[in-house]
């Protein structure tokens, strides 16, 4: 088991014959998640890396049952591509696209709801559990089948974590990268649930970064809701308030959302929280043989 | 993107909305003429994009004649924080009664649009939240129905009592949920919003930033940006596919990836090092955006030791590895550096840098302790 | 019993300080109506006929348990002030205001459903509940309490009907105005529903009206979902093509929306027409002998 | 409101929708200035404001030189539909291959604009609609989101299969969905929309309605409204609280209620009358209103009995008796009345205008049969 993907995953790319649509198509395409279609608006009747391709979504999702959809087209015509999705009926978003402009994301985030569509992204690498489906930009090969779902706000942070758990033998369930812009979808608390009702999920990772208060809210919810062990790690504890680093989200403002607060909040429930990357597989090991 | 006090007013105005009588002057003359014209007394502001100016000395009230040129003197050439005062804003002294603070953010957690006032204004408003969070009001914007007059009214309602004030206000921010909206910002605030001896709303003070990734639809807000030096090279880097960031340390910095640059950053601060910058490269092995971050973190004066961690993902670490060697040859680099290659193929690559004698590591805590070390030496 | 309203109704008049709003306030209250609040920005603190007076919706049901609202502002501002009953948790909104612009209404709909807001009007004349509550601009003595339902795109029209109803001895269980204008609130459909499930309601009455295709969907409903007996009365069938008859809603284009074709709808379902309004008393007592 | 053809075209230009090239000519001497300066051929088109003018040949290709000053000459001073061509609209000719249908108006049953598409164009779509619905496309509208990109595009898929015809529709529909919600239409429509010999997409006709409840906010459009000497009289009544709709019988109406009042036109019509017109006083007593409505059914000459059909709801049938009479006294009516109260204190009423002599009536159908009768015997 896993969360959000799977084998029975369908998967449909938005942007197929762009540049990275269609390197990645193929690279997930080799990693064995299940590629339906491709959607290039003008291309339909094409094919990519033995992938047909459509001209809208709609057309697509009637040919193929596509049920998940990763989002390639440039950032403003992002929404509009999410929208598209979630309208025929796709029930799993991934946008990998960067560079949305936030209020294109608010404007999106209601129609999604009404519609009952799961968003991850914009501005993420993609979600992959591990020998079932990748979806995104993640390279594959670091990643082992195992018990411990992982989140992150970050890209290669994320990939850096794996490795050393993989290194050290400690296989993934999902590992999903949520992105870091200031307005997204499925953030901490939505997956920190689907982790807890996984059964195949036996502990947690959570690495986050300074900025807003995701953070804190996720401990507020590990208190309440999640009773499998997590561990934590914040980036960017040395960031000089009031400076972007790469992430939108990743902005201290007059002491809100710094890497200190965000660790005490995690502290005080209980979450261990690593100071340096590489003490995070002996924190799991230290609360999985409880 | 940040804007000026004088630039944020003039959008307000474009929208109606009321703000002092102004004039922005690039010299002492120009405050002068300005002072005339407006009459006394004038509130001289230094135009910097950086906050606290008022702490810093940059905000006065000229009385008398004399005082103007002293005091616009005075403020023009200041340094506040790290900014250069170009230009001052001369403003028409106005006589009010109560200071109220309102703003138009982004909230992360709502996904929305979100207003928050206040009725104390005139003072740092993350103070209020700090001591007083009751103090301000938030109010979530539906993005489907925008700033309705019913909730406008209702902010409104919340700030003032007498029934004049109220339209006034809602009538207000309204507009300035509007100019939220028609120009892609990121924050809107008016601090202090007063209340004139006329019984009128007027903005004293005004402040706009905006969101970077819709820049491209913006572009009458994109002319008005004024990159400093510092900005302008990020900006230059960002055209080559880096984001950098420069800050106060000695050991520069080259990291694929935001989150693991933070992360290595952190890292070198916990071993007890400075970094030189934040530089994040992207994710491919192109020599000529080596070559490019290597100009950049080594036009830093302060730099003494360059520190690389690239984490292979789908691009592999032997072909970053023979992107750098191929890079190193194209450029004279006098300070040592350290290279820490992890990932997919990371053997391969970590032999491809020692048969071109470049110093490597293993592990990231590693190659930050080294960077310290050589550090210490220079 | 009845639907929509009745003794647990809680009325709020939004508008009350207008010259129809404190006038109908006042008939309603002493109809009987459950009248607990007014609104009138910049009026809070006030009261009309004793009912106290609120500057915001949010406000007059904080302090009274308001369920219920009903609508006299001016046209231009009708749509906010449905919004604003429907953002403070109002169940149910009676909007009366004639001359609401289409696209606002347009624009509201899509928040009330999300609200889960049940909406009347606009350009209605309201409802009542004999006996239990009046809700609108309806003549409250004309009405009788009884079995029949009886819903309406007209007012006047409707009083008539009603008027020769109770003057032949046959009550009304709950009336209801549902305007004229080309978007609108609760409809035939829902209002049959509620008929069919409400244990009072023995027979219906439906006034329908040229233009649109509400009564042809309404028959088709009939066929599907209700098994009381239903008669019906279709309003303006020697009107010219194309004349706009005082309701947005009755303008005939070519050759859709006619009454011919209204009334042969309900005819293939079982449903009896009423040639003219007088023979609606003998049709009702017809169909409710069986 | 309705709006003519050029009218239409000149609100599409100024959102870019391309059109033909054209110029709305008053006389003949005009039309042929205006073709001298188009080229040869030229479409001559009435410009009225009803549908059906090709069928009433208000419309004709002139081809030559000589063909022009007789074709609008001819169509100009035309009288379609009781609407005399008062202007036509002198069109560049056009070659084009295909014609297609777009429109877009509300939708009762989504609540929402829907949005019509055919690749049967150029016909009537009324006829399409009956004969085919299979070949409209219709498309609802989320009013949060408005005609987004991706829905403009499957729209242009639904007709086109050329991308570059895609492109330029989607384009296209996006600005009609922005003029339809501008101005607040009640319908737009393109028909035909053309493909021209260089690929291009042609708005060749146009038509728009507009939301008469919106006109306070639309004053431009407003401005374009040209009403007929009938629509004037509307107009004026309905300053004066009342609706007025002229009809072709000789049975003058007064009602209260819309409802009410399409009953009596049909009862009339039940019995075998012809109803002069259609008249909603609304809900009032007044005797002013009462006198105002008297006057515009006796300014229609055709009118030789009239029937004054009231229910008393709120307001009671004594205060509307006094208000008749009290209005009667005013005004010299010379034909015979027949009046029908009914409802809250109708006994009240029935006495009042009894005492008055009043020829009364007990119910709407024994009103509708004596005014019948009545005007078989004037």
């Amino acid at each position: 088991m896993s969360i959000l993907v799977n084998q029975n995953t369908k998967l449909l790319v938005q942007g197929i014959t762009g540049r990275d649509g269609s390197f990645h198509a193929g690279k997930m395409k080799a990693y064995g998640t299940n590629v339906v279609a491709g959607v290039s608006p003008g291309k339909g009747g094409s094919a990519v890396d033995g992938i047909p391709v459509f001209n809208t979504v709609e057309q697509a999702v009637k040919a193929t049952g596509a049920n998940t959809s990763i989002i390639f087209v440039p950032a403003p015509l992002a929404a509009d591509a999410i929208l598209e999705a979630s309208e025929a009926g796709i029930e799993l978003v991934i946008a990998i696209s960067e560079g949305v402009p936030t209020l294109d994301m608010v404007k999106v985030m209601p129609y999604l709801a009404k519609k009952g569509t799961k968003l991850i992204g914009p501005n993420c690498p993609g979600l992959i559990s591990p020998d079932e489906a990748l979806i995104g930009i993640l390279p594959g090969n670091i990643f082992l089948k195992g018990n411990v779902g992982l989140m992150s706000r970050s890209g290669t942070l994320t990939y850096e974590m794996v490795y050393q758990l993989t290194s050290n033998g400690i296989g993934q369930s999902t590992c999903v990268g949520l992105g870091g812009d200031p307005v997204a979808g499925l953030y901490f608390l939505e997956i920190l649930q689907m982790f807890q009702d996984d059964p195949a999920t036996e502990a947690i990772v959570l690495i986050g970064e300074i900025g807003g208060d995701a953070e804190e809210r996720a401990a507020q919810f590990i208190k309440e809701h999640v009773t499998k062990p997590v561990v934590a790690f914040i980036a960017g504890q040395s960031a000089p308030p009031g400076k972007r680093m790469g992430h939108a989200g990743a902005i201290i403002s007059s002491g809100s959302g710094t890497a200190e607060e965000k660790i005490k909040a995690f502290e005080q429930v209980g979450v261990k929280v690593a100071k340096i990357p590489s003490e995070i597989p002996d924190l799991l090991k230290q609360v999985m043989k409880k | 993107m940040k804007i000026h006090e004088y630039q944020a007013k003039e959008i307000f105005s474009r929208y109606r909305i009321p703000v002092t009588n102004e004039v922005v002057c690039y010299t002492v003359d120009e405050a002068v003429a300005a002072a005339e014209k407006l009459g006394l007394p004038v509130v001289i502001k230094a135009q910097v994009l950086a906050g606290g100016r008022g702490k810093a000395g940059g905000v006065k009230l000229a009385r008398t004649k004399a005082d103007v040129p002293e005091l616009a003197g005075k403020i023009l050439g200041m340094d506040i924080k790290g900014y250069t005062v170009e230009k001052v804003l001369v403003a028409q002294g106005v006589k009010f009664s109560s200071e109220f603070y309102v703003g138009l953010t982004i909230d992360r957690n709502s996904k929305s649009v979100i207003f928050m006032a206040s009725s104390e204004g005139g003072v740092e408003i993350e103070e209020v939240a700090k001591d007083n969070p009751d103090a301000i009001h938030k109010f979530v914007i539906d993005p489907d129905l925008g700033l309705t007059p019913f909730l406008a009214r209702k902010i409104a309602f919340a700030l003032f009592t007498d029934f004049n004030l109220v339209k006034q206000g809602a009538d207000l921010f309204q507009k300035l949920y509007r100019i939220f909206m028609d120009t892609d910002s990121s924050l809107v605030e008016i601090n202090p919003l007063v209340i004139t001896e006329e019984g009128k709303l007027l903005a004293l003070d005004g402040k706009m930033n905006f969101d970077d990734n819709a820049l491209f639809r913006q572009s009458a807000i994109e002319a008005l940006n004024e990159p400093t030096e510092d900005e302008l090279k990020e900006l230059d880097a960002k055209e080559k596919g880096l984001t950098y960031i420069r800050l106060d340390g000695s050991i520069g910095c080259m990291v694929n990836g935001a989150g693991l640059a933070m992360a290595t950053l952190d890292l070198i601060k916990y071993f007890g090092g400075e970094p030189a910058n934040f530089l994040d490269i992207g994710g491919s092995s192109n020599p000529q955006k080596v070559i490019d971050a290597m100009n950049l973190i080594l036009s830093d004066k302060n730099v003494k030791v360059v520190m690389i961690n690239i984490f292979g993902g789908i691009t592999r670490c032997d072909d970053v590895a023979r992107g750098l060697i191929s890079a190193l040859e194209k450029i004279k680099v006098d300070v040592p550096i350290v290279v820490r290659l992890s990932g997919t193929n990371s053997k391969e690559g970590l032999e491809i840098l020692k048969q071109a004698n470049l110093p490597i590591v293993e592990t990231m805590s590693q190659a930050a302790q080294k960077a310290i070390e050589l550090c210490g030496k220079n």
